[in-house]
């Protein structure tokens, strides 16, 4: 167990060690950098400012300099933003992000179980029809035109939230909808295939046989089974939920990381991007190490490592 | 039919899997030869390594350690060009029909791949062989271009017989090829099997669990346990007089269509379970289900001895 | 019931009839085929399909209007006899550019697809057959590939390369292809353990035979699924990459940069932001639609 | 003698993209108070839908009960409500079926399955049907069990599980017991272990036995009466010593043929049944087994057998117990 | 978690009642609630070179003059003297105050513009420094900030000396490049201009709330010198960056302005928005042209150049696609500086340019032109304009002409490096004077030219204005110099910018400048 915890970590920190690499040496062959601007400034003024933020020496110095700042979590000042340094920019950023996360993690899956349940136990019925559609229009409408519709319905015509920006709960529930329909209609169309096959697996008959009701029987032998699936999809998802979504923090002006990591991308600022990469490489691996141990938690028939489970 | 002379001697067989940081030693030092024209059985419950053991003498698993001689030859040496036409002298049949047959392929394809593979007929002639491969083993010709589903379990079975025919080859291994089989069928199967040898000398290695089976069809029966071979013997023999108290379980656990008989039989149930390959009990394997286990079974491995003429076993009450 | 005595005549009993295969013959496509064919739904989204490939081939063929003309005294104009989806900004008409936009999101969703199909199976299809560390390596690069920045990586690929389709479909065959190959890695690992496969290695099979002759078609029923779901990925994908500026060069116009167009518009004229929004959600909805019916069609535990 | 379960007439099909599957077609036999009754026959033969529409298990859609009654303790189970069945399975009826390593909910406890049943039926409190599962596993011989009811299936070796499942059916002393194949999937060693354990169960709470099987060895050595099945139809019903001694049916005969007996001979070949059991898509017109059978004749191909009286507790449907035939042979 | 909105780390702002009760008594309060497209980069004057840092550092700064009505006035400085030649400017400060109270000091003046010049602060925009004496050198690290041409006299008095006679150095003064910075308050946290707690301004506002990429507010500056004149008590700026949902707050009542200066209108709700009469546009100081590259063929031949810019029909564009009144573009200076209001060259001269065409054409020896593809970067009005004359060009030359688009930063690098043919760009002046877009071309590889184009004759001219004394003479030099330019033309100008916005009727007295900057000083509500 502690081996295996060891050899995920080594992993995880080696996975780190090679997108931060991968990702430096792009950024840095990606023409335009964080002082390329339409007003071009003259040289002399380039150079003091690339010898400001070490950009003057050698990539891989600069490559090496930048390990060292990410081993001890000082990843920098921001080129374009220059009230803030990168680490402040991840710690403003992430938890607002999170919160979005998390929210809209609780509607998808709430949504999506519900809608997959009803899905499965009406196999080929009409509700099994309307769940899958709204699961899929969930997946068919570019999030963008959903927040635009979002916005318009709710906040101009109802006026039941506000527009945009992130001050109080609820300004925070229209782009969570938003931001949880796709997981939401995948989520939901996971647990009526899961369900449907667990369905009819010979426990299910065996629980039957026990004279159990319909209501027992799904609640606590199918759903339970045809979540365990699911699990393993938390955890890129919660990764990327987590991180924020651009777009959606783009037309609901939230103050997310989503937001941070594309504008910092167009701004060339090095710093911020290699910043937010290296967060979220870091919370993509550790949440899918802790969604494997979570779920050796949930199935009692997998254990960590035991069966060399990548 | 000469059954003199060796086709296949197992020396020393060895493969270890490792499963999670874990040996798992499947097959574990097993010896023995097999005749030309003769049927040897392998019985033993399930996940004793078996099908380990059959499929590492045919080299579809790289063995761990020993030597298997074909004719002589250490296969185990051979490199992949020899191999392949090695091949053509030992084939196997497989025990689930379903799963043994690519569903995606037809019929003819199926038993043409071993023609294409090793170019032994093309063209109108490479049909003509599958025809004749598939009247052969009592399958109507026409089938050629049907798909496996459409087929009744038995027929597939056939249809795995014919591909191991293909290649017209000396030995073959039978790794459970009727246990998925009805009864009705599973005589279609073994007839079949037995006309075949008689037809074309060939050598099988006849794997179950059903021991009715192995007895009528195999010359001698092997006994195995978490990996090992316990008993081997001419199979009247080991059916009249079983040595290892294991091969004596196993003989009594066999229900027999006859009330009559069943209702007078006294049986050996052995208690508990087969213990896990993973974590095998010292000593002697068996030790722990043995109802004649002795404290030194504990201690020291039974060794592998001759106790009547051609009829070997490994047991400590034979010391 | 008045039986005679004749009835109880014996007859041979002839063999080759008891053998006799009652049903006809049906290769595994052609049963799913049968089966997919019962599935309105899948049908009515299939022909959905059809109907929108033949749409976009001939309709811009045969069109008064084109996609490019401006008529700026024209612009915003409802839909009406003249311009059934009402003109754009520039004043083209929206029906045409909705059928070259068709063309593009087809075209970038099918070739996206297509090279998905190529660099995910042969990925994954490497990484399953073999196992052990050869697998571990490909996977984690696939994995690393996934986290380092997309965007960025696109925007390098924009400067290498020309922008136009072509491009686009690189950036989205990047890292599209990571769903494919673990799918395909997970068929694998499940398929060569196979008995078939066994029985091909034991006829002396090589690997590139086992892989191409046996592996890969019995894969092909999930390979196909994710295939037809990686279309409206692709096409939404491409959305994306428009709506945050790295789309196909104007005054060509996919659905996704017509859409993203639109919104602005979305609340004086709607039709801007309707058809093309409605294209692509409907198309989604389609190529979704189908690949569940496929997924259904070709699953073998419905299949008894 | 006292019939717990009489089965008449009983029909079932299944709707299937291909057409209707017709998988039970007509099925009659009883089960006697204290009797362990077999039903064998070919795969695909029906056995399994039979002894599922017995505890109403059939799911439906794409089953269907086209016709027929399955009286249990004189009471239509057809007629039954969804609460009424529910009260009766588990309870009056129990059920083991063949996989032991798939029939087990994967992600509860041991203790947990076997507690369910004893909570619905007999109202027991948590701990005291804890106290309840205990003793049953070790009723059912499973050292330990007060380490074990905490433990998860897959902790659990096959046979095992099987003693589990066992232990579940039998949680409410339940007065019929049907076993669909539960030994199938093990061992031989573990095999004679599971059915010594059921003969002993059997005896101890005086349960009648549904058990079905391929294995004749197995119903020689459990079963009082055998009913073979053939293209879900009942071809023969008796006593073992009637079906074993004095068959009947020339499938029963075919059957018992092919099974080669520790005592045979390696030079005489075994006799199979030739062929494959109907398509039930396409039901044959006649008696479903004319195809295969050696003594077929041209009635056989026109119209179906009924069951008959051939001996006191002996029945088979077969055109060669009518009296045209016998006359024919007699000739 | 800390993410939950509302519960921003507040706790550091001295102001938070303050707000809490603005939101309540808003018939005393006066708060003016707009918009930042996005995070102001800073608040610190020296280092701020956008717009939205801009518009903080203005309210929260003063520096010697600021505009008024586009002229500039004396704010920090009482009186100003300016020496014969022009060369010296001695600026007498009043007396004020910093938000923190400490008298605003000329050494203040000076620290703040060497600090500025110092190659080790690495401010960009300390170019806007070069017109003072020995400032670029210094800036170049070639003379140390000592010989920089300003000096603080005594506290109160502040000399300043030029490079050349600058006629529009009074303007400069008025740039947030120039303004103070508290030397006591800079020296002593290096970090003073990231939170609000810190800040220290001497403007009509001071800094009060800063939570970074969400929300940010200022309040009167109780210690500012003409505070009488501040009407409003705090002006509050949310965040969004997506100017649809900018101007749907702003309808939904959330706002008090949408639009520029400090984002941009939808240009799709613009006809609606101007049926009702509420948008207000404002011509500024800005050009957007097509830059040609005149070292590649077609369009090293002026001809060529000319008949592509002169086949453009502007207003059609402006009319239909900008929408918002901006001016046809027939020279290169903007209309609030201009040269010559009536232009160089007709809009849409389809005839000439067809003419001009085929002579150019016929220069070139070439009787098809080879394959022109016109760049901009990717953002939609671009691409409708592209489209647009893409069309055009088609229609009223006969050409075909690819689009070609590119990511922002790739997109200019290409073009500073001349990897295009006829590339988007657009100038936002820094001053109000015609120097700052002529200037641009002046050499072939300046830094801002990317046309490759040079003229001896154009040069000199620039040359000489800089030396001009009398700003008629200095205004005909430079009308010569547009003229050479618009007859060679290195670039097609297409429009001169507008800022246009929407606002509510109550609010009052929001400076736009013609350099498109907004000054809040002189804001009020009146409800
Ligand atoms: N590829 C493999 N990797 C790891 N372990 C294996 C592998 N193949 C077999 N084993 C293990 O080796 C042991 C012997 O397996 P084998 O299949 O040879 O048994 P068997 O006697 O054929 O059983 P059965 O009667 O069930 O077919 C088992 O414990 C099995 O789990
Ligand atoms: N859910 C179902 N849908 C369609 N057909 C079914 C279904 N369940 C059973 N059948 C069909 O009913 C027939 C009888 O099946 P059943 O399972 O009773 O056979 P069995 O005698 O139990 O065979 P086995 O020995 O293989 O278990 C078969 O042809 C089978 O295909
Ligand atoms: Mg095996
Ligand atoms: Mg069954």
């Amino acid at each position: 167990m502690f081996r295996y915890l060891g050899k995920r970590i080594l992993f995880m920190i080696l996975s780190i060690f090679l997108i931060v690499t991968a990702t430096f040496f792009i950024m840095k062959a990606v023409p335009g950098g964080p002082f390329t601007s339409e007003k071009n400034v003259p040289d002399e003024i380039k150079a003091a400012l690339e010898a400001k933020y070490g950009l003057d020496k050698p990539v891989f110095q600069q490559y090496l300099d930048y390990l060292k700042g990410v081993v001890t979590w000082d990843l920098g000042p921001s080129f374009t933003e220059k009230s803030s340094t990168v680490n402040q920019i991840i710690n403003r950023g992430f938890p607002v992000s999170a919160y979005l996360g998390i929210e809209a993690l609780i509607i998808a899956l709430f949504g999506g179980i519900i809608l997959g349940i009803i899905a499965a136990l009406k196999h080929t019925k009409w509700p099994d029809f309307t769940s899958m559609v709204i699961a899929t229009i969930g997946l068919s409408v570019p999030s963008f035109i959903l927040a635009a519709f979002l916005q318009y319905f709710f906040a101009i015509k109802l006026g039941w939230f506000p527009i945009a920006k992130w001050e109080s709960f609820k300004y925070t529930v229209l782009p969570a909808v938003a931001l949880s329909a796709t997981p939401l209609a995948f989520i939901a169309r996971l647990i009526r295939s899961n369900m449907i096959e667990v369905l009819s697996q010979d426990y299910i008959k065996t629980a039957k046989a026990k004279g159990l009701s319909t209501l027992t029987t799904t609640v606590k032998h199918a759903v339970r089974n045809a979540l365990l699936p699911v699990i393993t999809y938390l955890g890129p998802l919660l990764a990327n939920i987590l991180t924020g979504a651009f777009v959606i923090e783009r037309i609901f002006g939230v103050p997310g990381l989503g937001r941070e990591f594309v504008i910092s991308i167009t701004n060339r600022d090095y710093t911020v991007i290699m910043g937010t990469t290296v967060f979220y490489s870091i919370i993509l691996v550790v949440l899918v190490l802790l969604v494997d141990i979570a779920y050796t938690l949930v199935d009692p028939r997998i254990k960590l490592g035991g069966t060399g489970k990548e | 039919m000469e059954k003199n002379d060796t086709l296949l001697e197992v020396r020393n067989l060895q493969k270890f899997f490792n499963v999670g940081g874990n040996t798992l030693k499947a097959v574990n030092n097993i010896s023995f030869d097999i005749k030309r024209g003769e049927t040897l059985g392998v019985v033993g419950e399930s996940g004793c390594g078996k099908s380990t053991a059959g499929r590492t003498i045919l080299r579809l698993y790289e063995p761990t350690g020993g030597e298997v001689l074909f004719e002589g030859k250490n296969i185990l040496e051979l490199n992949p060009q020899e191999m392949k036409a090695m091949r053509r002298n030992m084939q196997m049949i497989f025990q689930d029909p379903y799963a043994s047959l690519n569903p995606r392929m037809t019929v003819g394809d199926i038993i043409g791949e071993a023609l294409d593979i090793h170019g032994l007929a093309s063209g109108q002639k490479r049909k003509e062989r599958i025809q004749e491969l598939l009247s052969l083993v009592s399958l109507n010709p026409e089938h050629i271009n049907r798909f496996p589903h459409e087929f009744s379990g038995g027929q597939r079975q056939r249809i795995g017989i014919a591909r191991a025919l293909a290649v017209e080859p000396k030995f073959i291994v039978c790794d459970e090829p009727i246990s998925a089989l009805d009864v009705s069928v599973q005589a279609q199967v073994v007839n079949l099997l037995e006309q075949l040898q008689e037809k074309m000398g060939l050598t099988y290695m006849f794997i179950a669990h059903d021991l009715s089976m192995v007895k009528y069809i195999s010359d001698r029966v092997a006994v195995m346990y978490l990996g090992k071979i316990v008993e081997i013997a001419k199979s009247e023999d080991l059916y009249d007089k079983p040595l290892h108290p294991y091969t004596q379980a196993l003989l009594s656990a066999i229900p027999i269509p006859d009330p009559e008989i069943e209702r007078k039989r006294e049986r050996i149930v052995l208690q508990g379970d087969v213990p896990s390959p993973l974590n095998p009990p010292s000593g002697c394997h068996f030790r722990t289900r043995c109802p004649k286990a002795m404290p030194e079974c504990a201690v020291h491995e039974p060794v592998w001895k001759e106790i009547e003429p051609g009829h070997f076993s490994a047991c400590h009450l034979y010391n | 019931m008045q039986l005679s005595k004749e009835l109880f005549e014996p007859i041979s009993m002839d063999l080759k009839q008891a053998e006799e295969i009652q049903r006809p013959s049906l290769s595994f496509w052609a049963d799913v085929w049968r089966r997919l064919r019962g599935n309105k739904v899948a049908m009515i989204s299939l022909a959905f399909i059809v109907i929108l490939v033949l749409c976009a081939i001939f309709i811009p063929m045969f069109s008064e209007h084109n996609y490019y003309s401006t008529d700026l005294a024209g612009k915003n104009k409802k839909p009406s006899a003249e311009h059934w989806f009402g003109t754009d900004d520039l004043g083209r008409d929206m029906f045409i550019r909705i059928w070259y936009g068709a063309r593009i999101s087809l075209e970038v969703g099918v070739a996206a697809a297509l090279v998905d199909l190529v660099i995910g199976v042969i990925w994954g299809g490497i990484a399953g057959f073999f196992g052990g560390k050869v697998d571990e390596i490909m996977m984690r690069i696939a994995d690393i590939l996934y986290a380092i920045p997309y965007l960025l990586v696109v925007i390098l690929l924009m400067v290498i390369m020309d922008p136009g389709v072509v491009t686009i479909i690189i950036a989205l065959s990047i890292t599209g292809w990571i769903g494919m190959a673990r799918i395909v890695r997970g068929q694998m690992m499940l398929l060569k353990a196979q008995e078939y496969v066994l029985a091909a290695r034991s006829l002396g099979a090589n690997n590139v035979r086992l892989i191409f002759k046996h592996l890969i078609p019995n894969a092909l029923g999930p390979i196909i699924v994710t295939l037809s779901l990686s279309v409206p990925t692709a096409i939404f994908s491409e959305s994306f990459l428009s709506f945050i500026g790295l789309g196909v060069s104007a005054p060509v116009a996919s659905w996704g940069t017509m859409s993203s167009d639109g919104l602005s518009a979305m609340r004086y004229y709607p039709w801007r932001l309707m058809f093309p929004a409605v294209f692509i959600s409907l198309t989604m909805l389609a190529f979704n639609l189908l690949g569940d019916g496929i997924r259904d069609a070709v699953d073998p535990r419905l299949r008894k | 003698m006292d019939r717990i379960l009489d089965v008449k007439d009983l029909q079932v099909s299944f709707h299937t993209y291909a057409g209707e599957v017709k998988a039970v077609r007509g099925v009659n036999f009883h089960v006697n108070r204290g009797e362990a009754v077999a039903i064998v026959g070919e795969s695909g033969s029906g056995k399994s839908v039979t002894a599922q529409s017995i505890m109403k298990l059939i799911p439906m859609p794409p089953g269907e009960f086209k016709s027929g009654q399955i009286l249990f303790n004189g009471e239509d189970i057809i007629r039954k409500s969804k609460k009424e069945m529910e009260a009766i399975r588990g309870k009056e009826i129990g059920m083991i079926f063949q996989d032991p390593m798939t029939s087990l909910n994967p992600t509860l406890t041991i203790g947990t399955q076997i507690m369910e049943g004893l909570i619905k039926h007999q109202k027991m409190s948590k701990s005291a049907a804890r106290e309840r599962a205990i003793e049953l596993l070790k009723m059912v011989g499973i050292p330990q069990p007060e380490r074990r009811v905490l433990q998860y299936p897959h902790e659990f070796s096959g046979g095992m599980r099987q003693r589990a499942m066992i232990a579940i059916a039998l949680a409410c002393s339940p007065k019929l017991l049907i076993a669909d194949e539960p030994t199938t999937a093990l061992d031989v060693t573990i095999q004679a272990q599971i059915l010594d354990l059921m003969k002993d169960l059997q005896k101890k709470m005086d349960t009648s036995i549904i058990l079905i099987t391929h294995d004749l060895g197995v119903v020689a050595e459990m079963c009082d009466r055998v009913i073979v099945m053939y293209a879900g139809k009942v071809v023969e019903s008796g006593t073992v010593d009637e079906i074993f001694y004095n068959p009947q049916h020339p499938y029963t005969k075919g059957l018992l043929r092919s099974v080669p007996r520790l005592d045979l001979n390696k030079d005489e070949p075994l006799t199979p049944i030739f062929g494959t059991p109907p398509d039930l898509l396409r039901p044959p017109v006649g008696c479903g087994f004319t195809a295969r059978c050696e003594s077929a004749m041209r009635v056989c191909q026109q119209y179906d057998p009924e069951l008959q009286q051939v001996g006191e507790s002996h029945q088979a449907a077969c055109w060669l117990h009518h009296q045209l035939a016998k006359e024919r042979v007699k000739s | 978690g800390c993410g939950a909105p509302g519960q921003s780390s507040s706790g550091e702002q001295s102001q938070g009642e303050n707000s809490a009760a603005s939101d309540s008594g808003s018939t005393e309060k006066k708060v003016l609630r707009m918009n930042f497209a996005s995070e102001p980069p800073t608040a610190d004057p020296g280092l701020a070179e956008d717009s939205t840092s801009g518009a903080v550092v203005r309210a929260t700064f003063e520096g010697l003059t600021r505009l008024k009505d586009n002229k500039p006035i004396e704010s920090a400085a009482e009186k100003i003297d300016v020496s014969e030649d022009g060369l010296t400017y001695t600026f007498h400060l009043r007396d004020a105050k910093w938000s923190n109270g400490d008298p605003v000091t000329a050494q203040d003046f000076e620290f703040a513009w060497k600090r500025v010049l110092d190659p080790k602060t690495a401010a960009n925009y300390s170019y806007q420094l070069y017109y003072i004496k020995n400032g670029e050198k210094a800036n170049k690290g070639e003379v140390s900030l000592d010989e920089v041409g300003v000096k603080a006299l005594d506290d109160k008095t502040l000399e300043v000396k030029l490079e050349n006679p600058t006629p529009y150095f009074l303007e400069l003064t008025a740039f947030y490049t120039y303004f103070p910075v508290n030397k006591k308050v800079v020296e002593s946290n290096p970090n003073w201009a990231n939170e609000a707690s810190t800040h220290v301004g001497n403007g009509p506002f001071k800094l009060v709330e800063w939570e970074h990429k969400n929300k940010l507010a200022i309040e009167k500056n109780e210690n500012y010198w003409d505070k009488d004149n501040v009407k409003l008590d705090r002006v509050e700026f949310s965040m969004v960056n997506d100017s649809n949902t900018e101007l749907q707050m702003y309808e939904n009542g959330e706002l008090d302005w949408a639009g520029a200066p400090l984002n941009s209108l939808p240009v799709d709700v613009v006809p609606a928005l101007k049926e009702e009469g509420k948008v207000i546009t404002q011509p500024i100081a800005g050009t957007y042209w097509y830059k040609f590259n005149t070292e590649q063929p077609p369009f090293n031949n002026v001809k060529i150049r000319k008949a592509f810019a002169y086949a453009i029909n502007r207003q059609a564009i402006i009319d239909n696609i900008l929408q918002l009144n901006q001016l046809p573009a027939l020279g290169a200076v903007p209309q609030s500086m201009s040269l010559n209001p009536d232009g160089y060259f007709k809009d849409n001269d389809v005839e000439t340019a067809k003419k001009l065409l085929a002579e150019g054409m016929q220069e070139l020896g070439i009787s098809k032109l080879p394959e022109i593809t016109l760049s901009y970067n990717t953002d939609s009005n671009h691409e409708k304009i592209a489209q647009a004359i893409q069309d055009q060009w088609k229609k009223n030359l006969g050409v075909d002409v690819k689009l070609a688009n590119t990511e922002w930063k790739v997109y200019i690098e290409d073009l500073h490096q001349g990897k295009f043919q006829i590339g988007r760009m657009g100038w936002l002046g820094d001053f109000n004077d015609p120097i700052n877009f002529l200037e641009l071309f002046k050499d072939k590889y300046g830094g801002n030219n990317d046309t490759r184009w040079e003229n001896a004759q154009f040069k000199e001219l620039l040359n000489q204005s800089a030396l001009e004394k009398d700003p008629a003479k200095r205004k005909e030099i430079l009308a010569q110099a547009e003229k050479i330019f618009v007859d060679e033309m290195p670039v097609a100008p297409i429009y001169f910018y507008t800022d246009s916005w929407v606002k509510q009727d109550y609010v009052k007295g929001v400076q736009v400048s013609g350099l498109g900057d907004i000054d809040f000083k002189w804001a009020d509500i009146e409800k």
